[in-house]
């Protein structure tokens, strides 16, 4: 950038960074303040993620194991609190068991001030439990399946699990009605394959940072009936379980975000073809 | 460690565990060695701009040094405490976003600057990174919706292909840099010594 | 209204978010504030968390009777004879052992990881593709025979990139690129969320709610 | 009971050609019978940016990623190749009188090779008093505080070249721009193929993945290094063969019990 540009070609060529920067965080923010319900495109695999949460039968078991990062949250948070409000909507008994680190805090935030279960008339040890966090790994996923009790004896305030009345008889995988995978590691898709799908044969869908999505595209809907990923999905699921949530917001900035790069993208190879077939000032 | 993982008697398992542990013992109680060369950076740097402001600079360093050490130390739970992770959270937890976020303007720019049409390996480069960023843009995917299946060809095809050799090719090269340490030969330690 | 100290932690926050975004602009004070703040706050940190993991895991077990656990700690404690250039020679023997197991860590988790199951997944996909008679599935497969192939082929350097290598390193280098770029773009929104966030932190819930009570 | 795990025999295998491969091209590097390597213009390019960085009276800087000081991980192999390219650059700045600044990683256990280094660097080139130990800065803990001490440490001081080589993750997509921002020439490579592409597009030459290890070989001009080129395409020719005794064994339905040898 040190040298000044002379032709009109090569100005547009060499355009300030700072102008790219600047209208970036402008086109960002407006739909920050003033969201402009941009149209989403609903995919198959959100599609399948809500009817296999739909077509549960009331008092199902729901196993949800949970491995959020709060530096990703982000990218997730829309899914998570959309998935969250459909659960609480129906009648189902869910076991949310956390296997990240940050995962205790996140849920306890989402569950304490974000979706209330009591605003759905929901009890805790009743209709829904939270264990607390414990690092899994697939070998661990497969001990969850066969004995809940041997990874988590108690939940996340201490309770023994055989004083908490919903998981009476709520012992192993045969319990389990559906498991909502999130997870942030992409290849960890194949864990629910081989440790629920595979043994057990129960329906599993899945949540994960649009980065992995393509991962989990060749898994359904052979393996797992539905997946989400990242937040152009988790707008998707909004929109689909019709629970509004922070998904519109990020995908109106997501979309005009990107547009300034794209101008400059697009000037760039203008500038680069003017300075070579019109001033010549490149070869080949 | 080699022969833990090609033989399958317990007493090598064990070693490696041994070791394992061993150098995260190591590892931690240098920790306190980086400090001595900021210090060192940090007084030349004053030295060099005897400013005020340059002062403010080095004094807001050991001010928040001190005061994470002491909150770390203070409160029952030490670094795990709610007060501690109170102040790392809305400090460290927003500059780590934050520096995220910066990238993506630092990655547009750059993208400026080398996504033009100048060669072959150019227009690779660059229909690699658009089709795939518009596949991930919520509006193309409406408005050209054969971008959601190119974009994942090109994510599970040629980014597969093209990955992978220079994994192997990668992989091949640091295991002759391992096999050349162990072997003695390894001149750059040599030096180090 | 929100709690005083939620309205402290959102201003605090709110600053080291600008002190990041204002590298973009200049060099400028907020900046260099932030930036000596966090190194400072983060050395702690380290520092806090690394004698927090060898006081549990060498200190007190040593004192309760796991006697050799005093080789790490004493070897651990030889680096800093490297701050002392007559007897910085000492430094080389723990430099050494970690040497010595990273070696050895990798070589063992590189060959099947790295290697083996890299041509493993490129013979196997591809033979599926054939048994299933998908004919895109075939094509694509194949591709990436052909990228796996030639991309590995563009990494030779004992020979000059000529003939028939030469046009392999060609085909292999644009496989090579497509993937730089697909790389680059994977992060690039990803990048874009972190910014959306933040943003939206700072409006919405500083802002919005806390400051303003909405 | 055997003495080999079942699933390691290829694993073995692999490794024992290595062995015997670097063993016979040490003899012939070692008899100077090895033929010349292919160029690598970045490397020519290191010099070209200690003589900018002189001509501009700016220092040159050398970082080998936030997480570059890896000892005793998988990634080890790079922490050595870019104390290679460190001693290399610490030689270069010492000849001819170039400022140097080196961006250590976080990991305090790598600090004790990383002066070494550099100390060495200046030995040889006969010039040990111009080390100055205040070149080498810590920037605290995890790779995003690190960024932006880099950073400010191109704005506060300049940059005439930077050479980035090592470990890096979501480090380098800021410093490199920013150093190209600064009118730096950026010169650079990692082994983590998930981070080339920064390097790709930011650099003004780049060392694409595997051209690290090449480039560490072709800096040092030791036999043992240039002979472990060479082995390096032994590897790559047993890559090959796997391709093909596997589309063999596939072809006889025996595909996933070839490769779980």
């Amino acid at each position: 950038m040190s040298e000044k540009p002379t032709t009109f070609w090569e100005k547009i060529g060499k355009i300030d960074y700072r102008w790219l920067y600047a209208l970036s965080l402008i086109f960002t923010i407006i739909p920050i303040i003033q969201p402009l319900g941009l149209p989403i495109q609903v995919s198959e695999g959100t599609i399948g993620y809500f009817n296999a949460i739909d077509k549960l039968k009331p008092g199902s078991v729901v196993a949800v194991s949970f491995g959020a990062s709060l530096a990703l949250l982000d990218e997730q948070e829309a899914q998570y609190l959309a998935t969250w409000k459909m659960l609480f909507q129906r009648e189902l008994k869910v076991i949310f068991y956390c296997t990240y680190a940050d995962s205790p805090l996140i849920i306890q935030k989402h569950l304490g001030s974000v979706v209330k279960p009591e605003n759905y008339g929901k009890k805790y040890g009743v209709d829904y439990v939270v264990l607390p966090y414990a690092p899994l790994g697939e070998a661990g996923e497969a001990s969850f399946a066969q004995n809940i009790r041997g990874v988590y004896p108690n939940d996340i305030y201490g309770t023994p699990l055989d004083q908490i009345p919903m998981m009476k008889n709520i012992n192993d995988q045969s319990a389990i009605d559906l498991v909502i995978f999130m997870y942030t590691s992409c290849t960890d898709v194949e864990w629910p394959i081989r440790q629920w799908v595979v043994p057990y044969k129960k329906p599993v869908i899945v949540a994960t940072l649009g980065c992995c999505g393509p991962m989990a595209v060749p898994y359904y809907p052979t393996q797992i009936q539905g997946f989400l990923s990242g937040s152009g999905m988790g707008t998707e699921i909004e929109i689909v379980s019709k629970n509004p949530g922070p998904g519109a917001m990020m995908s109106d900035a997501k979309n005009l975000g990107i547009l300034p790069f794209i101008l400059f993208f697009i000037l760039g190879n203008i500038s680069y073809l003017g300075r070579r077939f019109v001033t010549k000032e490149v070869k080949k | 460690m080699i022969l833990s993982y090609f033989t399958p008697f317990e007493v090598f398992a064990q070693f490696k565990g041994i070791a394992t542990n061993w150098v995260v013992i190591i590892s931690a109680v240098t920790v306190a060695m980086g400090l001595v060369y900021m210090t060192n950076a940090q007084i030349k740097m004053y030295q060099r701009n005897r400013t005020p402001l340059q002062l403010a600079y080095v004094l807001t360093t050991y001010f928040f040094f001190f005061a994470f050490l002491i909150s770390g130390l203070a409160y029952p739970g030490d670094i795990n405490s709610r007060e501690y992770q109170w102040w790392f959270q809305n400090i460290y937890g927003n500059v780590g976003a934050t520096v995220y976020a910066v990238m993506f303007f630092t990655l547009a720019s750059s993208a400026y600057r080398t996504f033009v049409v100048s060669s072959i390996e150019a227009v690779a480069l660059l229909l690699g990174g658009m089709l795939y960023t518009l596949r991930q843009i919520p509006l193309f995917q409406v408005y050209i919706p054969w971008i959601v299946p190119l974009g994942e060809w090109v994510l599970l095809v040629p980014n597969t292909a093209g990955g992978r050799g220079a994994v192997v090719a990668a992989a091949l090269a640091a295991l002759v840099v391992g096999i050349r340490t162990l072997w003695g030969k390894e001149v750059t330690l040599e030096v180090a010594s | 209204m929100a709690a005083f100290i939620d309205i402290l932690g959102g201003l605090v926050g709110t600053f080291f978010i600008i002190s990041v975004l204002s590298m973009l602009w200049k060099d400028n004070p907020i900046f260099r504030i932030g930036q000596q703040a966090i190194i400072g706050a983060t050395i702690a940190h380290y520092i806090l968390l690394n004698f927090k993991s060898a006081l549990n895991n060498a200190v007190l077990p040593m004192l309760s009777g796991n006697f050799w656990l005093f080789i790490p700690l004493f070897l651990g404690v030889l680096m800093y004879t490297r701050l002392k250039n007559e007897i910085a020679w000492i430094a080389r023997y723990p430099t050494s052992v970690l040497v010595g197991i990273g070696t050895g860590v990798m070589i063992a988790g590189t060959m099947r990881g790295q290697i083996i199951d890299q041509m493993k997944n490129t013979v196997l996909d591809f033979s599926k593709s054939i048994a299933s008679g998908d004919s895109m599935g075939i094509f694509n497969y194949l591709l990436i025979v052909i990228g796996v192939v030639t991309s590995i082929s563009f990494f030779t350097f004992t020979r000059e990139h000529k003939g028939l290598l030469g046009a392999s390193a060609k085909i292999g280098r644009i496989f090579l690129m497509i993937s730089l770029g697909a790389n680059w773009s994977g992060e690039l929104v990803w990048y874009l969320t972190q910014l959306i966030g933040r943003l939206s932190w700072i409006i919405n819930t500083v802002i919005k709610t806390m400051l303003l009570g909405g | 009971m055997y003495i080999i795990k079942t699933g390691t025999y290829l694993d073995l295998s692999l490794l024992v050609i290595l062995i015997i491969a670097m063993y016979y091209y040490n003899k012939i590097a070692l008899a100077g019978k090895l033929p010349p390597l292919r160029k690598i213009p970045a490397i020519e390019a290191i010099t070209e940016g200690v003589g900018k960085s002189i001509e501009e009276n700016k220092p040159v800087h050398y970082a080998m990623g936030a997480s570059g000081g890896q000892l005793y991980s998988q990634l080890v192999s790079m922490t050595i190749v870019a104390l290679a390219f460190l001693h290399y650059i610490a030689r270069l700045c010492a000849k001819y009188g170039a400022k140097l600044i080196v961006h250590m990683p976080y990991q305090a256990e790598s600090i004790p090779l990383i002066e070494a280094m550099v100390r060495d660097g200046y030995k040889v080139e006969g010039k040990p008093e111009l080390f100055d130990i205040s070149c080498l800065r810590y920037h605290g803990y995890g790779a995003l505080t690190w960024t932006q001490s880099v950073t400010a440490s191109y704005d506060a001081e300049g940059v005439g070249l930077n050479l980035s080589i090592g470990i890096f993750y979501s480090d380098c997509p800021i410093s490199l721009e920013m150093a190209k921002i600064k009118g730096g020439l950026n010169v650079g490579g990692t082994g983590r193929w998930i981070m080339v592409y920064a390097f790709a597009m930011m650099c003004d030459y780049v060392f694409l993945g595997q051209e690290i290890y090449t480039a560490g070989a072709i800096i040092s001009q030791n036999p043992y290094l240039l002979s472990g080129v060479f082995v390096e395409e032994v590897g790559k020719y047993y890559s090959y063969i796997l391709l093909i005794l596997g589309f063999i064994a596939a072809a006889l339905g025996a595909g996933a019990a070839f490769f779980a040898l």
